[in-house]
């Protein structure tokens, strides 16, 4: 059994690369930032289609639609107990854009580059920071664009206190936190866990638990055996077969939540050496041999909802339509209209649960109507490197919002300017100049309503006639042993919320 | 040879019937197969064992006996093929070390000491995550530490004779070259060699499913023992047979080869050992 | 000499237990065929061929045989006291204080990490309870009786550092420290060098004498046997076929004995056929 | 008599101390050639790799220039043998490049790692020993009975048994169902994180801590690991241990004990084991490597954070330098192993020491 | 060619063997001298260690590391040279361990008959059956393994293989001193058997001043690699009435007449 003060959560940590705000982009660390770093504003907790106002009081919009004045929250204090101020502000967000590490594009989406970031972001007084963006872009995106991890605020005089070789503070905030939010970091070990304490000096108010330790338990069954004996409170990632067998056990609850990411099945349709994968027939069929229900309800039942636009359920503008099902009639007869015969796929899947059963379920559809597919897993590393390169023939991916903007998303699939910017629609090597407009016509848009009817119609146009094969929305599914009261999860891979816990 | 086994003890029986029986398995999987290893059936998901899936089904509704049948393929098939690169390399190495003597043993030493010292299973592991996953990479680095320990034992047994009188005896009667290697010098390499290589064999069944354990080994749908163990250990404590069938043949045919190795060690004719 | 030998043996039988035995012989013979004898001498020689059941016989005198081998006898009594049925620790007991044995070849004998002077030693720790001092007084003492050379520096020496010869003395040491009534020694010069046989198995009989102690030589060799034992037992084939004294061997008038004193070459026989046994007439090679 | 005894006596010490050291000097040379030939192999294995580094490093989203800056930076735009040179230079300083999964470097990583792996294989090489020797003389001592057919079977079963599979059914039957020993991890949560480790070993940081109880978890985490990594090893330890004492029951100067009169304990434990000490010792070393390597899977089964989790982990992120430099330390510490059971062997068994 | 004296059998000059390092080998044999008539068995005794098995397998073609020279009837040996076709067949030895000089996986049948295909010597059946008769084996030992036979029984073996290849010098090393007396008699009457039947000359090393006696027509020491004295068969006679205890004291330096333990 867990001490009453400490909240055990078991979960696989080892995708952790850093906790530097400006550079961690992985699910577990910005899970991480959302406990640790405040920002101006946030996604409501129990709605995200609104914004909340976290550091930032109040905001203004500029008259020319390129700037947001924001007026600081006064009283607010960083773990250390120094009080945010303009300067912390300005300081971190210039230090995220000229960092420059992989999370760094998303404040590249307003235009600002390491160049001209400081000239973008000022502060105005004490209290007030000011931005400006030269790109072609709302300023409602532009405040979705600022809830993102990326813009976290930091305790600009301690990270410097710990700059090594004008690094920022980047080495040192790969193991430690300097930040304003309900929790601090007591200690990472990496793969191994995140100790947090808890902040009593949080803006928000002094968090329920003392401590949260966040354990690297690799493995799912063990997981769930630690809920099971009582040796963590908390087990994420669970597979259906585990939550499944825990179901109506004595001293547990299930929690199922949405998430924001959407699993899809990519062709390449630049693959040279296998001509069919650009037959837009072919796509057309590969549509109706996804066994849709049969992995969501029968094979990962409880993780997955079918779902077929590239907009999360629960997003701003999410498409809910699903014309497709699982006809190997109609996808032979597509393919035979077509005169494509024997076709044959390499398919890359990583090899990690659940991807090898979805990948072997293709398998077995594909292969109904008459699609040899060879299923090719490898470590995410290598399944990237191999879709990066384009050489991939055929791969089952998700996607998970870099931030709370259907933008984020609509620009990775509806989206490829064949300038070198690698979205997902220039790797299927699929090209769309006249969606590429429309996708950057709808994130200048201000008008809200009208913005959501073009991301309707770019989803519409997808979902028919891409080269990906939207299938799935992930559920996750959490077990917690039900003394464990005040646990909150949102959509997006961010929204998780440990300030409120109590047992 | 078979027959002073049988004879010699139950072990040696019990281990004959196995790896006999696994081979044949192995071999006939697709006539002995009640059901397609790679058929999904999503409804019967998960079954325990029964009259119609003898040891259940997997998560995928595939029928746990069928991939068991051709599980024992990538295994077996691993074990031979290591065995047939690494006996050769090792014996040919050993013999001519042990009988060359001088700088050419001192170097072929040294070089088979450095291979003996590599650690084999995290050998094998940096080379399937480092030229990616799959049974070959890991065969491969079974390969590399496999051979020394051949060489090692036979150009122990060779040097011991090099001055002895019957390789002196051959000298006298001319015998030299790929003669003397063949019909004197190898033969005497023998009996250790197949009693390392029972072992060996032991050891390559459990490093090939270790791999397949960590999700190392053979590509998926392909049934292997060990991907199976991993797959079952995800739902071991509702669905423990699905962990537990795989990973008992795993020892027991790891267990077979352990007892060929016992019993050969033991119906080795005392007379013939010097 | 009293009434009591020293060492009186009955219907001595040495067989192999099934599991043990090699397929070539035959389960009905026994290797060691019920021999008796009497030693009624201070030193008695045994002789046979090899394979003649020689030192079989001298194991089972101190149920030493190894396991697979069983001894049967009607009688097998040291000064009277009877051996058979004897329990672990009452041979033990026996072992090593009045029955003592030495061994062919000191290379192998002794053993190779231990310091010769607590193997020595060990005869004594087992047997008698005395002080350190003491032991290490009488350790001493004995290695000067069997002519070990600078014996306080030899205490520390390890087997591999001796010559044969000396290995062999240390032997005898361990064998002699507790004054046994009995010493067996089995073809304790074989392994060593021509000269240094008879050094010896001089040292051996003039330690028996001295001692008056009982001395059973096995060897192989009739002409060694004859000058170092009053009287001799010859085996073959695990039986004994002749018996009389060293003085009488060469006019045996058994014809193994005869052929095994004349099969010796030397210029004598230069040029001519040496005498070999006709192992086919069996006459003779049964008598019990 | 000449006695020219003591004067050779000391000029052999002289001799053999002095061709000792040329030993271990000549060891030393060989353990250094071997881990040369541990690091071009692992070296040639890294530039076999398809994963290109520099894009695993900057990401997707890098430019052309950023890359080519990285590759730079990590000294890849320059030739195989100067990157081997340059490998080598920095392995010399101890440098083993950044871990690309922990973000921290890959030397002070394994260095908080491998302690853990160091613990857990040493206790289970302790039981190991103790139980293995002392079963295998068990079954020497009365070759073919019941008590010997029990040691073979067992020692069979031991090597048998794949390890991974062991450590889920020892966890499932003792762990989740039995309750009767600590979970995954080294320590209950309540200490695991709150007691400094400074040693790395968790039953010594945990015997020092001021916490109560702290220690008792630890022993209660490692008993399963250590049982299931010892039980693959016990076997062998066992079955050599016995035919090293009959191999050596059989010798004369076993029989020239029983001649003094020794018991057949005594024999067993003062005359046979100093003479195998040399085998038992190179047995066990054999032993200790393979359960480095073991603890590769045992410890991704319990969740023990050493260097078999590091290792396995770093495989599936492709981490190049972390599994390049977990290799290299377990390789090493093969050496190592090997290097000092031959020079122990050759200073204590007095028949060697020439 | 040196002048070939029709009488010669072996004529060996300043023979030196070294062994070990090149820098400071251990010199086994020392310069030494040495001819051996036609048809004459040469006798050779000496302490242990003194270099005659190794003058031996010099002989026999077994160690080709030596300086001198050597001549073996018309051949003239060169350091080095791997003894081939007429010269190989002429020079055969006989070992001291009948039981380690025979392939314990090979059965005695194979161990002749490859004697005679590897020489390439015609109808080898009856050969071999020619020879067991002459010394003394029972056709059934063919299919037998060397540890199936007697200790007398493998050293005739040993004999037979020798001398299936009609040999003109047979080298003989210790051939009966693993044996019993009874059985050295049974070898040592064979080997006067065939000596006298076919016209062999032989060079016989033994320790065994009584085999010497019985057997050679001259004998010499070997001390430290050299011949330090030459006896011919009247002095021979005369050892009949020495006694081993004449023999120099032994001298007591450790480990000097023990071989190394191994
Ligand atoms: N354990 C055993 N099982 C079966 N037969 C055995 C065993 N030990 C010895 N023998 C046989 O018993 C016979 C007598 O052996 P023993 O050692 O007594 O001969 P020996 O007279 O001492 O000969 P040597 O002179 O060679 O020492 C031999 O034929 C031998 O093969
Ligand atoms: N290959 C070798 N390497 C090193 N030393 C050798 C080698 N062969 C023989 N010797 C040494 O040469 C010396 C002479 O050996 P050799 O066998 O000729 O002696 P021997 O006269 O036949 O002795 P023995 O009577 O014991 O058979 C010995 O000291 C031996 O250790
Ligand atoms: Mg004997
Ligand atoms: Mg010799």
């Amino acid at each position: 059994a867990t001490p009453p003060d400490i909240l055990v959560v078991a979960q696989s940590l080892d995708d952790i690369v850093s906790l530097d705000p400006a550079e961690g982009f992985e699910l577990s660390s910005v899970q991480a930032f959302t406990s640790v770093y405040e920002r101006l504003a946030e996604p409501d907790r129990d709605d995200p289609r609104q914004l909340d106002p976290v550091l930032a009081q109040s905001w203004n919009t500029g008259a020319d639609g390129h700037s947001l004045t924001f007026t600081l929250r006064s009283g607010a204090t960083f773990a250390s107990g120094r009080a945010v101020d303009a300067d912390d502000v300005v300081w971190s967000l210039r230090r995220a854009v000229t960092l420059n590490r992989a999370p760094a594009f998303i404040l590249n989406e307003l235009g600002w580059t390491a160049a001209n970031v400081a000239e973008h972001v000022i502060a105005l007084d004490a209290a007030h920071v000011r931005i400006t963006w030269p790109k072609a872009v709302g300023p409602s995106f532009a405040l979705n664009v600022l809830t993102a991890p990326v813009a976290s605020i930091l305790d600009a005089r301690e990270v410097r206190a710990h700059d090594v070789a004008n690094d920022a503070g980047n080495a040192w905030l790969h193991l430690h936190s300097a930040g304003s939010g309900p929790f601090s970091i007591r200690r990472y070990i990496p793969h191994e866990a995140l100790v947090l304490a808890a902040n009593p000096s949080s803006p928000g108010g002094a968090p329920h638990v003392r401590t949260i330790v966040i354990k690297n338990v690799a493995d799912a069954a063990t997981r769930r055996l630690l809920v099971e004996v009582g040796d963590a409170d908390i087990a994420r990632d669970l597979g259906p077969d585990q939550v499944a067998a825990l179901q109506g056990e004595a001293g547990l609850a299930t929690l199922r939540l949405p998430s924001a990411a959407v699993h899809y099945l990519l062709l390449n349709a630049g693959n040279t050496e296998n001509p069919v994968l650009a037959n837009p027939a072919f796509w057309e069929a590969a549509r109706w041999l996804v066994d849709y229900d049969g992995i969501a309800n029968t094979l990962l039942k409880g993780t997955f909802e079918v779902h077929q636009a590239f907009l999360a359920n629960g997003v701003p503008g999410a498409l809910n339509t699903t014309p497709y099902h699982l006809d190997i009639a109609r996808a032979k007869a597509i393919l035979a209209r077509a005169g494509i015969h024997d076709a044959t796929l390499t398919l890359d899947v990583f090899n990690q649960p659940p991807f090898p059963d979805i990948a072997q379920s293709l398998q077995a559809t594909f292969g109904a109507a008459g699609i040899t597919v060879r299923i090719l897993p490898g470590t995410a590393s290598e399944v990237y490197a191999r879709t990066r390169t384009r050489t991939e023939q055929a791969a089952w991916l998700y996607w998970i919002p870099d931030y709370f903007d259907p933008n984020s998303t609509a620009s990775a699939f509806a989206s490829n300017p064949e300038d070198g910017t690698a979205t997902i629609a220039a790797r299927a090597a699929w090209h769309i100049p006249a969606l590429t407009d429309l996708t950057r016509q709808a994130v200048a848009e201000r008008d809200p309503a009208r913005r959501i009817a073009l991301y309707t119609q770019i989803q519409t146009h997808v979902q028919a006639n891409s080269p990906f094969v939207i299938a799935l929305q992930a559920h996750e599914q959490i077990v917690l042993r039900s003394n464990v009261h005040g646990y909150q999860q949102g959509l997006d891979a961010d929204m998780v919320y440990y300030d409120r816990v109590s047992k | 040879m078979m027959r002073r086994i049988w004879r010699t003890s139950y072990g040696g029986r019990f281990a004959l019937v196995v790896i006999v029986g696994v081979t044949l398995v192995a071999c006939l999987a697709p006539r002995l197969a009640p059901y397609d290893p790679y058929a999904q059936q999503f409804a019967v998901r998960l079954m325990p064992p029964s009259s119609t899936h003898w040891l259940g089904t997997d998560g995928l509704g595939r029928d746990v006996l069928s991939r068991l049948m051709y599980g024992a393929r990538p295994t077996l098939g691993l074990a031979v093929l290591v065995i047939a690169l690494t006996v050769p390399i090792g014996l040919a190495i050993g013999i001519v070390a042990g009988y060359a003597g001088g700088w050419i043993e001192r170097v072929l030493m040294r070089v088979t000491d450095i291979f003996m010292a590599f650690p084999r299973l995290v050998l094998a592991l940096a080379f399937v995550g480092l030229l990616g996953p799959g049974l070959l990479n890991g065969a491969l680095a079974l390969v590399l530490t496999g051979w020394p320990a051949y060489a090692r034992v036979s150009r122990a047994e060779i040097a011991a004779l090099r001055r002895s009188d019957y390789l002196a005896a051959a000298e006298m009667q001319g015998i030299t070259g790929f003669r003397l290697f063949w019909g004197h010098l190898l033969p005497i390499c023998v009996p250790s060699a197949r009693v390392r290589l029972a072992l060996d064999l032991a050891s390559i069944i459990l490093a090939a499913a270790g791999l397949g354990f960590l999700g190392l080994g053979v590509r998926p749908p392909a049934a292997e023992w060990g991907t199976m163990v991993a797959d079952g250990s995800k739902v071991i404590f509702d669905q423990w047979w699905l962990a537990a069938i795989p990973g008992l043949s795993i020892v027991v045919l790891s267990l077979a080869f352990n007892l060929l190795a016992d019993a050969l060690r033991d119906s080795t004719d005392p007379h013939h050992e010097r | 000499m009293s009434d009591n030998p020293l060492l009186s043996v009955e219907r001595l039988t040495i067989r192999a237990s099934d599991a043990s035995r090699p397929s070539d012989t035959s389960p009905a013979r026994p290797i060691v065929d019920g021999i008796s004898f009497e030693m009624r001498v201070r030193r008695l020689g045994l002789v046979g061929e090899s394979g003649s059941g020689k030192s079989l016989t001298a194991r089972a005198l101190l149920g030493l045989l190894r396991p697979g081998l069983a001894a049967s006898a009607d009688r097998i009594a040291l000064a009277g006291r009877d051996l058979r049925d004897l329990n672990a620790r009452e041979w033990a007991a026996i072992r090593g204080a009045e029955i003592a044995l030495v061994l062919q070849d000191p290379r192998h004998a002794l053993n190779p990490v231990q310091p010769v002077g607590k193997q020595i030693e060990e005869s004594l720790v087992l047997h008698r309870r005395l002080s350190r001092a003491e032991r290490r007084e009488r350790t001493l003492d004995i290695m000067k009786a069997v002519g070990l050379p600078d014996p306080v520096r030899l205490l520390g020496a390890y087997p591999r550092e001796l010559s044969g010869g000396m290995g062999q003395r240390v032997m005898l040491a361990i064998a002699l420290v507790n004054g046994p009534k009995l010493l067996i020694a089995d073809e304790p010069t074989s392994a060593l060098d021509a000269r240094l046989r008879d050094h010896v198995l001089e040292l051996m009989s003039t330690l028996a004498e001295e001692r008056r102690m009982g001395l059973l030589l096995i060897s192989h060799d009739l002409q060694q046997v004859s000058r170092y034992c009053e009287h001799v037992l010859v085996m073959y084939r695990g039986a004994i076929v002749d018996a009389c004294d060293a003085s009488a061997l060469a006019t045996s008038t058994h014809p193994y004995t005869r052929t095994l004193w004349a099969c010796r070459p030397g210029a004598r026989t230069h040029g001519s056929m040496l005498p070999v046994l006709d192992r086919s007439d069996r006459s003779w090679s049964v008598r019990s | 008599m000449p006695l020219p005894f003591s004067s050779l006596n000391s000029a052999h010490a002289r001799t053999a101390r002095a061709s000792s050291i040329a030993r271990a000097l000549g060891r030393l040379g060989a353990s250094a050639l071997t881990i040369a030939g541990l690091l071009a192999v692992t070296f040639a294995l890294s530039s076999l790799s398809p994963i290109d580094p520099v894009r695993q490093l900057v990401g997707d989203h890098a430019s052309e220039s950023a890359y080519r800056a990285a590759r730079h930076a990590l000294g890849l735009d320059v030739s195989r043998p100067l990157q081997f040179a340059h490998y080598v230079a920095r392995l010399a300083h101890g440098d083993l490049g950044l871990s690309r999964s922990t973000g921290q470097p890959v030397s002070q990583d394994l260095a908080r790692v491998f302690p853990a792996t160091i613990e857990l294989a040493t206790i289970a090489m302790a039981v190991c020993a103790v139980v293995g020797i002392a079963a295998g003389m068990l079954g020497a001592a009365r070759p073919g009975r019941i008590v010997d057919q029990c040691v073979r079977a067992l020692a069979v079963l031991g090597a048998s048994v794949p390890i991974f599979w062991l450590g889920l059914v020892a966890l499932y039957v003792f762990y989740a169902r039995l309750h009767w020993t600590g979970g995954p991890g080294r320590l209950d949560d309540a200490y695991e994180y709150t007691i400094d480790m400074h040693t790395g070993f968790v039953l010594v940081d945990a015997w020092r801590s001021s916490e109560t109880g702290a220690f008792a978890s630890a022993i209660a985490h490692l008993v399963l690991p250590v049982l299931v990594l010892a039980f693959s090893a016990v076997g062998n330890v066992a079955r050599l241990t016995r035919t090293a004492m009959l191999g050596e029951l059989g010798h004369e100067y076993v029989t020239l004990a029983r001649a003094k009169g020794a018991s057949e304990r005594r024999i067993l434990l003062s005359h046979v084991l100093p003479n195998i000490a040399g085998t038992l010792l190179t047995v066990l070393a054999l032993g200790y490597a393979s359960l480095l390597e073991g603890a590769v899977l045992t410890e991704t089964i319990f969740a023990w954070p050493g260097i078999g989790r590091y290792l396995s982990t770093a495989l599936f992120a492709s981490d190049t330098p972390a599994i390049l430099g977990a290799t290299l330390v377990i390789g090493i510490a093969f050496v190592l192993i090997n290097g000092v059971t031959d020079w122990l062997v050759h200073v204590f068994d007095p028949r060697l020491a020439r | 060619m040196s002048d070939v004296n029709d009488d010669i059998a072996i004529r060996i000059e300043a023979l030196r063997v070294g062994f070990g390092h090149r820098a400071q080998p251990a010199i086994v044999l020392d310069g030494m001298d040495l001819s051996v008539k036609r048809g004459e068995v040469f006798g050779l005794i000496g302490p242990s260690g003194s270099g005659k098995s190794t003058l031996l397998r010099v002989l026999a073609g077994i160690e080709r590391n030596w300086s001198g020279a050597i001549d073996v009837f018309e051949h003239r040996l060169a350091p080095r040279m791997r003894f081939k076709g007429a010269l190989r067949r002429d020079v055969q030895m006989v070992f001291q361990d009948p039981y380690a000089s025979l392939h314990p996986l090979h059965t005695i049948g194979r161990a002749l008959t490859e004697a005679l295909e590897v020489n390439r010597i015609d109808s080898p059946k009856r050969r071999i059956d020619a020879m067991l008769d002459e010394v003394g084996l029972p056709g059934d030992v063919l299919e037998r393994y060397p540890h199936q036979l007697s200790g007398g029984q493998r050293q005739r073996v040993g004999i037979a293989r020798a001398l299936l290849l009609s040999p003109r010098v047979v080298l003989l090393d210790e051939p009966t001193s693993a044996l019993d007396v009874s059985v050295q008699a049974e070898i040592l009457n064979l080997l006067v058997r065939v000596k006298a039947r076919h016209e062999m000359t032989f060079v016989l090393v033994s320790h065994d001043r009584g085999v010497l006696a019985h057997l050679c027509d001259r004998a010499a020491v070997i001390e430290r690699g050299r011949i330090v004295e030459t006896w011919d068969r009247q002095a021979l006679s005369g050892w009949e009435t020495e006694t081993d205890a004449d023999a120099r004291v032994e001298s007591w330096v450790p480990g000097a007449s023990s071989p190394a333990a191994s």
